[in-house]
């Protein structure tokens, strides 16, 4: 007969653990919440602190002007245009997105073969370098001679993109399409592979078709990615830049001039450090504002325990 | 007395049978199941069980459509829905894992097959409470499923299979998370409702006990064969094999040889032989837990020196644990007695199933 | 030895002839080693990079720049007198053309070393005038000319222009406003951009642009699709600045001829002269004087006529263009510059202080509202007088 | 029968949704063709012709990329910078991120409050300070200026909590029952089952360092730390035009490794995805 | 080297106590529990049932140090561990959910606490088989999680519990996925286990079978209260209340009104009386479903006429329900008996139990 098992499994002594406990949540946190600190929190901050200076940084002066800022940038600053063309264009990136990501990812889910290339396909623009990539778009949305002058734009009756008031920041919104779709996608095709099959299976077999399975099972499970990919295209929209500098440059007028390029022009081109330090402030106020906005709607579905 | 509310089908019940059934997953070396033969008898309770892996959860998803067999075909009454797809076949499953909307309340899971069906919201609401009362989750309708006790969301998942008073009820391990009580009592339920409704009902359970009490025909499956099949009572009583007499009531089993006309196991230790005992050289004797005794027992009989190993309490008997011959037994008793204690076993005659080598059942009970 | 660094940006227009520069530099002596930095962008960009060296104190000790940000280094205090760096050899010093000098001086004081001035073209495609009928010998010298020539060398449709004669800053603007009679800034010292000339002009060139004669480019595709314009062939006449001559006459498969800018018909053209030089930043007597030894070194005969073949911009040094051997046969060679560089010009106004990007950027605005008919010539530059004259006042 | 008709229909259902995609596809593709397209064109031809089709192949482009541009040293200081990054967050993020997630302690809250807004800040808004302080310390021009402030990333753990969030609490409470300490959770525990997060946001990590412009062009005065961008950057003129045929050359060769490694990578990444927004078995 | 005190158990095992314990949850309106007082003996099992959602997890936690509890103490041997960490407490517990580490084989799985003990690789592989062989799972060892069965998942938490012999162990359902005939023989296992570890045992069950099975010490809680602890035979025997009654074996509770000397049901039906009963003008009457018997029984018993509604097949006997005065009952029956049929039911006066109308035990059974 074989040794007794409880004369093997007999106990052995643990090992004494310190404070380890107690503090290990801040050894772990405090790199990075240092490196938040120096890399975000203080370089924000110090933003806010210089609003209320005039600075010139050639000369290296800093006067204290109160709320002289507030009333440049309130007067000639532009800040009203551009925080209605922030919005439209989060308007004009943030659901297209979505809804077309969306709407490409359940064709690519509902694929037997192919998936891999479809999905390598669309992820492509999120891979490729902005820089190069705007000035094609650039190129593209030239007028007459664009390709979108040349096909699209002449079937609809829309030219010259770039050059128009109207058009330009639709132009770049596609650009922003373009490239974050890819992301989205992707995104989505994760959360359906997570989508439970069996509750699919449970709603065919209670006879829903197709439209009432997205509806009553597949969408509500993607639920905590649609407000994920909310968050980030939103905050993308909120900080786009470098295809508005190659592509219009926040023009013509102004008419594509978003928060974060007013930011740079007035701070860094104009040398208006106070003036650009109030955009900024304007800018982080929107950021905290969608921070609370995602605390609130993850924290309910962490809680709602849909996972 | 009143219709049931659910009970709104028209019509003769339904049989489903399956002729020549395989289904092989693309990949695997060898089928799930093959040559299946089966019918259900319309109105009743055909229950399947196995142990697990055997292929009872594939074979209700061929019959749901929710997966499309290799070959043969399946029959609901005359019409042949091999092909037919889930969504149109009218059939109602609980799902193994209760496969509740996690973002809907109880009540608008169950209201879901009637909303696919476009079905009036006052007859909804109708039905919804019926299936409810039956399942004994009125109070919980307004909750989500994260809300819910498993037990509980395993009967939102009954209530919800049998809201549309479904002609065929698939039902796949559907009270495995309850806790004993309420297993039985929901075993009774589920058993009386089924009859009231009238569907055809193929239930899967890998619970013995439940397999017996709730059958009118009782298939035993293994590896994807049919082991056994027909009337539970016939089945326990005569099991064609050892592994359906050991699933089914684990049956204590002793190899056994002939020595002129006594039986001795293999370590030795006589057996009081029996008339009606195969006449070859060595088989296998069986016997059930309950039909051991100790003390008087008039009649031919076995009789099985053995040692108390434990002893655990089964409500007003209790179940033995023994020893003999080197083999473990079980016995169930009446009376109490201590580990380490020698005792006799006794065994009626009628009470003991032979069975040859190869593990066929070799004599007959008388 | 002092090390000193000096920062540069538009690589691509002239990098290679300043390292050659400073390379010869840095083998000739041993006292002075020069650090180049270049930076392939705008010198906006440069400035940019600039202002976040000295918020960090990596102050550089001499920075390349353009007419349009010199005033911001003057008068922030920043830019360091250069007469006495100059007057420290007095030989170069007498080499130099007095004219172009003083585009680099600010109320006599001498803020930048120059390197070299361009003035404008016009750049025409002579290959597409002689299609038209044109002579590319005798160019359009005047408005209804230009008008003229534009009409014949256009479609009309959209696809083919006749020219292109603006910039989206001030650069061109005030050479017309000045051959026109008018000013930047009129002698109550404000904005005169807003007077008849400058109206007249901005409704001449909005006709252009109705006629489909010349295309309306908004600011951000501007200098991309201009030069792309003349190369495909799309725009026959492109009046842009000398210093492109190299890169527009390289990737075309055409004649490219040159011509003076035109005038306002009855008068004669003023161009202004973009000057490119460098401003001293180093303040401490030890590196100013390392740094000067090194600017020096830009003026040289030698490096002017360096600077001139790579970038076809007017010779500073008068010697380089006399003596044979460097800039003599270039001009030989190339007859064309000649007419360039015997324009008459003055120096480029810029708006004081830190004012003048913003200037310029509203100046790109509202010339291509003007342009497309968004708005008209009068009010929008009524704007830009007000807002020239508000940012006057508050430096 | 209805065998057929079912397999006909779902067959025209798959043709039918390849059909779709290749239409997007057509849209998503376009800018890489036209930048291939000019890439294999001779200076001269680019803006003559259709300019959809490829009629005058030249490898001209190229050679002059790689005459003009040290690109091999941008290849190197690429992949040092984006390699250093990514190992740079997986050993700052991926203990906070657990921490953050899944241990309880005081300030736990605000910890989230600061990483979230810190994601949301948009990074143009700091350029300045974050250049004087690294500055301070000497890093401008070096590859610590392009690394540094990357390393503490908000959205890596902002990815890697959703992921912990998606692990039952129970797998971290049983590994304490069994005596480990929160370190050794890490490492034995937490580490080898946050492998396919951590390859998720390694590559949207190394994707977006490997093509920023911004932060480089801001920090580097020359080509000693530079990245690959620079190398387009270098025939992009703001007052001449941009040399198109060269830049568009070296657009590509700056996509290309990106490609090959996603396309190695993807399965990875899906299923890496797939773990942060949700289920695991 | 330093010994942790909870570590350095030799020979004799800990009694693990806990005194006026209670825990709240933030917000909730009430505590889990509260004044909870129970002694677990030294070396044996405890076993606490009730029904889902009664506390036991939780309670289960507080012994762990995973909760910290709201009041009270808990002390193992001399020692008060309430506020030592989880880390520290040296108690191996199995959870509900198994919570294996999904990237680890099941062999380090189980090797796992070893490892983080410092334990020797030699030691390692004898304890982890060892462990394995015990929870029959030598063959999957090199298998991920994610390649093994729900059961077989179950059964490596078991190992990872056991592999260090922990003074105190914890189980939290550590068989409810297991089927009916491995559920028992793990049982049996998992108690001669225990016998030999010498772990202080708590477990979690809401399986009453196993309950009865496996208890030295059983607990009965609801809603956070503690309804009645003990021996397993004394609670089954005398139950100190109806809940207790009815969610240990499940007895049947007739409500009665004595008229005169007999008794008499809610719709009217008599019973003949007995002895014992309570003189109270109304009371509950109680019997198990074994308990029940037709056909002759001797001595002092009750009878009851009542009409066979179902007869489930449960191997060698029945369990037919039944209709009694607008009741339902169980009975477990040897003869057959057909629905619809009318039988007198006849319990003997020593299995009949009373209780008051508040459910308390009234009478006592003789
Ligand atoms: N999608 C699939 N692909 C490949 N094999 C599968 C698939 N689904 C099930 N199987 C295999 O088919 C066999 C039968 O599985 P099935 O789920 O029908 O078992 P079961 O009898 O329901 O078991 P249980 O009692 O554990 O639920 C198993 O061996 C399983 O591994
Ligand atoms: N983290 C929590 N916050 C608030 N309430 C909780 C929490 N965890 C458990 N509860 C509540 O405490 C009560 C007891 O839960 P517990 O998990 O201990 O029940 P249980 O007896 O183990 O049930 P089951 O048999 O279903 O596992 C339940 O009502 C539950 O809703
Ligand atoms: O490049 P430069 O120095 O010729 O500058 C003249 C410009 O074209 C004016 O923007
Ligand atoms: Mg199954
Ligand atoms: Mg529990």
């Amino acid at each position: 007969m074989s040794v007794s098992p409880a004369s093997v499994l007999r106990p052995i002594t643990m090992p004494r653990v310190g404070f380890a406990p107690l503090v290990a949540p801040y050894v772990l946190v405090a790199p990075l919440l240092g490196l938040i600190f120096i890399f975000a929190i203080l370089p924000a901050a110090l933003a806010l602190f210089l609003t209320f200076f005039e600075t010139d940084i050639l000369a290296g002066t800093m006067r204290f002007v109160g709320t002289a800022n507030f009333a440049r940038a309130a007067d000639r600053g532009n800040v009203l245009n551009s925080l209605r063309v922030t919005f439209l264009y989060t308007v004009l990136t943030v659901p297209p997105s979505m809804i077309l990501g969306l709407s490409i990812a359940l064709a690519i889910n509902g694929l037997r073969r192919g998936r891999m290339f479809w999905q390598a396909v669309y992820f492509l623009p999120v891979a490729a370098t902005l820089v190069a990539m705007s000035i094609v778009w650039r190129w593209m949305f030239v007028g007459r001679k664009g390709i979108i002058d040349q096909t699209f734009g002449q079937a609809i009756g829309l030219t010259d993109w770039l050059n128009s008031p109207v058009l330009s920041l639709p132009a770049v919104a596609i650009v922003g399409n373009w490239q974050q779709i890819g992301f989205v996608v992707i995104l989505y095709l994760a959360a359906l592979t997570a989508v439970p099959r069996h509750l699919l299976e449970a709603a065919r077999v209670d006879g829903a078709g197709a439209w009432s399975r997205f509806w009553h099972v597949t969408w509500p499970s993607i639920g905590p990615t649609t407000v994920f990919v909310g968050i980030i295209t939103s905050v993308d929209a909120l900080r786009v830049f470098d295809t508005i500098s190659t592509m219009t440059g926040g023009g013509p007028s102004r008419s594509s001039q978003t928060l974060a390029h007013l930011m740079w022009e007035r701070g860094i081109y104009f040398f208006d450090i106070g003036g650009g330090s109030v955009v900024t402030l304007v800018l982080l106020a929107l950021a905290l504002a969608a921070t609370a906005v995602q605390r609130l709607l993850t924290a309910r579905l962490e809680r709602a325990g849909t996972r | 007395m009143t219709v049931h509310p659910l009970a709104t089908r028209i019509g003769a019940p339904t049989p489903v049978a399956v002729h020549n059934l395989a289904k092989s997953w693309p990949g695997a070396q060898r089928p799930v199941f093959s040559e299946l033969d089966i019918d259900c008898p319309a109105g009743g309770i055909t229950i399947i069980v196995g142990p697990s892996g055997c292929g009872k959860t594939t074979f209700l998803r061929c019959l749901c459509g929710l997966d499309v067999p290799t070959k043969g075909e399946i029959r609901f009454g005359d019409q042949d829905v091999t092909r037919i797809d889930a969504q149109h076949r009218g059939v109602a499953m609980v799902f193994q894992n209760y496969a509740l909307y996690p973002t809907k309340t109880a009540f608008d899971n169950i209201a879901f097959p009637l909303r696919m069906a476009r079905v009036g919201a006052a007859e909804t609401a109708d039905r919804v409470r019926a299936a409810a009362a039956l399942t004994r989750i009125e109070g919980l309708l307004e909750r989500l499923p994260s809300q819910l006790s498993g037990g509980q969301r395993q009967r939102v998942g009954i209530a919800r299979a049998i809201v549309r008073g479904p002609s065929v009820l698939l039902m796949d391990e559907p009270l495995s998370n309850l806790d004993t009580k309420l297993r039985v009592e929901m075993r009774a339920e589920l058993s009386a409702l089924q009859r009231e409704l009238g569907a055809t009902t193929v239930y899967v359970t890998h619970d013995q006990t439940e397999a017996l009490a709730l059958a009118d025909h009782l298939i035993v499956m293994r590896d994807g064969k049919i082991e056994q099949q027909g009337a539970p009572e016939e089945i326990f009583r005569h099991p064609a094999d050892v592994f359906v007499a050991d699933f089914l009531g684990s049956m204590n089993l002793l190899a056994v040889r002939r020595e002129g006309e006594g039986m001795v196991l293999a370590d030795g230790t006589r057996v009081s032989s029996l008339p009606g005992a195969p006449s070859s050289g060595s088989f296998q004797l069986g016997f059930r837990a309950e039909d051991a005794h100790i003390g008087g027992l008039a009649g031919d009989r076995a009789t099985l020196p053995a040692m108390v190993r434990r002893s655990e309490l089964m409500g007003s008997e209790r179940l033995v644990h023994l020893h003999c011959g080197g083999v473990a037994l079980r016995a169930r008793l009446k009376q109490a007695v201590a580990p380490g204690e020698h005792i006799d076993l006794h065994v009626h005659a009628s009470a003991l199933h032979y069975f040859s080598d190869d593990g066929q059942r070799a004599g007959a009970v008388a | 030895q002092t090390e000193i660094r000096i920062v540069s940006g538009q690589e691509r227009q002239n990098g290679a002839v300043l390292v050659d520069i400073f390379k010869r530099f840095n083998a000739g002596q041993n006292r002075v080693l020069v650090d180049l930095e270049l930076d392939n962008r705008s010198d906006l960009d440069t400035t940019q990079k600039v202002l976040a060296d000295i918020v960090a104190g990596t102050t550089p000790d001499a920075v390349r720049i353009t007419g349009a940000v010199l005033r911001s280094y003057i008068d922030s205090g920043r830019a360091q007198p250069l007469d006495a760096c100059l007057a420290s050899a007095p030989k170069l010093a007498a080499q130099l053309d007095t004219g172009l000098l003083d585009g680099f001086r600010v109320n006599g004081t001498l803020y930048a070393m120059p390197w070299y001035v361009t003035l404008p073209a016009l750049f025409i495609n002579a290959d597409a005038f002689r299609a038209a009928g044109l002579d590319p010998e005798s160019p359009p010298a005047t408005w209804s000319e230009l008008e003229a020539a534009a009409a014949a060398l256009s479609n009309g449709s959209g696809d083919r222009y006749g020219l292109l004669m603006y910039m989206p800053n001030t650069y061109m603007f005030e050479g017309q406003l000045a051959s026109s009679g008018g000013a930047m800034v009129g002698p109550d010292g404000q904005s005169g951009v807003a007077g008849p000339a400058a109206v007249d002009q901005m409704a001449f060139m909005r006709r252009l642009v109705k006629d489909k004669r010349m295309p309306a480019l908004s600011q951000a595709v501007f200098w991309g699709e201009a030069a792309r314009l003349f190369q495909a062939g799309e725009v026959a006449m492109l009046l842009t600045s000398s210093s492109s001559y190299n890169s527009l006459t390289a990737n075309v498969n055409f004649d490219v001829a040159l011509a003076p800018m035109p005038a306002q018909d009855g008068h004669d053209p003023i161009t202004m002269a973009s000057g490119n030089g460098f401003v001293m930043l180093a303040t401490d007597p030890a590196r100013q004087e390392a740094t000067c030894s090194a600017l020096l070194s830009l003026i040289t005969p030698e490096s002017v006529a360096a600077t001139v073949r790579a970038t076809a911009s007017s010779p500073l040094n008068v010697a380089a263009a006399e003596i044979p051997e460097l800039l003599g046969d270039f001009y030989a060679k190339n007859r064309k510059l000649v007419v360039i560089n015997s324009q008459m010009s003055r120096p480029w106004y810029t708006l004081p202080g830190r004012a003048n990007n913003e200037f310029q950027s509203n100046f790109g605005d509202i010339q291509h509202e003007i342009l497309t008919g968004a708005t008209s010539p009068q009010d929008g530059l009524n704007r830009l007088a007000a807002l020239m004259n508000e940012l006057n006042a508050g430096q | 029968m209805t065998t057929h008709a079912g397999e006909t229909r779902s067959r025209i259902m798959q043709a039918g949704i390849h059909i779709a995609l290749a239409a997007g596809a057509v849209f998503m593709l376009l800018p890489f063709w036209l930048m291939l397209r000019t890439s294999f064109t001779a200076p001269d031809q680019i803006f003559s012709g259709n300019v959809l089709t490829l009629t005058h192949f030249s490898l001209d482009n190229y050679a002059r990329v790689f005459a003009e541009v040290p690109l091999l040293r941008y290849y190197l200081n690429g992949f040092v910078v984006v390699g250093t990054i990514f190992l740079g967050q997986v050993v700052i993020c991926v203990p906070a991120a657990y921490a953050l997630s899944r241990l309880r302690f005081a300030g736990r809250e605000l910890g989230l409050w600061i990483v979230l807004a810190a994601m949301m800040v948009p990074y143009h808004a700091t350029a300045i300070p974050i250049y004087v302080l690294l500055s301070q310390f000497g890093l401008i021009n070096t590859h610590g200026a392009l690394i540094l402030p990357f390393i503490g990333s908000a959205f890596s753990v902002f990815l890697l909590r959703q992921f912990f969030l998606s692990i039952p609490q129970s797998v971290f409470e049983s590994a304490r029952l069994d005596g480990a300490s929160p370190y050794r959770i890490l490492i034995h525990i937490v580490f080898p089952m946050a492998r396919p997060a951590i390859i998720t946001f390694g590559i949207l990590s190394f994707v977006s360092h490997w093509n920023d412009y911004f932060w480089p062009s801001f920090v580097l005065r020359n080509d000693f730390a530079a990245t690959v961008p620079f190398g387009i950057v270098r025939f992009l003129d703001q007052e001449l035009g941009a040399d198109y045929g060269p830049q568009m050359a070296a657009a590509t060769l700056t996509v290309l490794p990106l490609l090959i490694g996603f396309l190695i990578a993807q399965r990875q990444l899906i299923a890496g995805i797939a773990m942060s927004s949700g289920q695991v078995d």
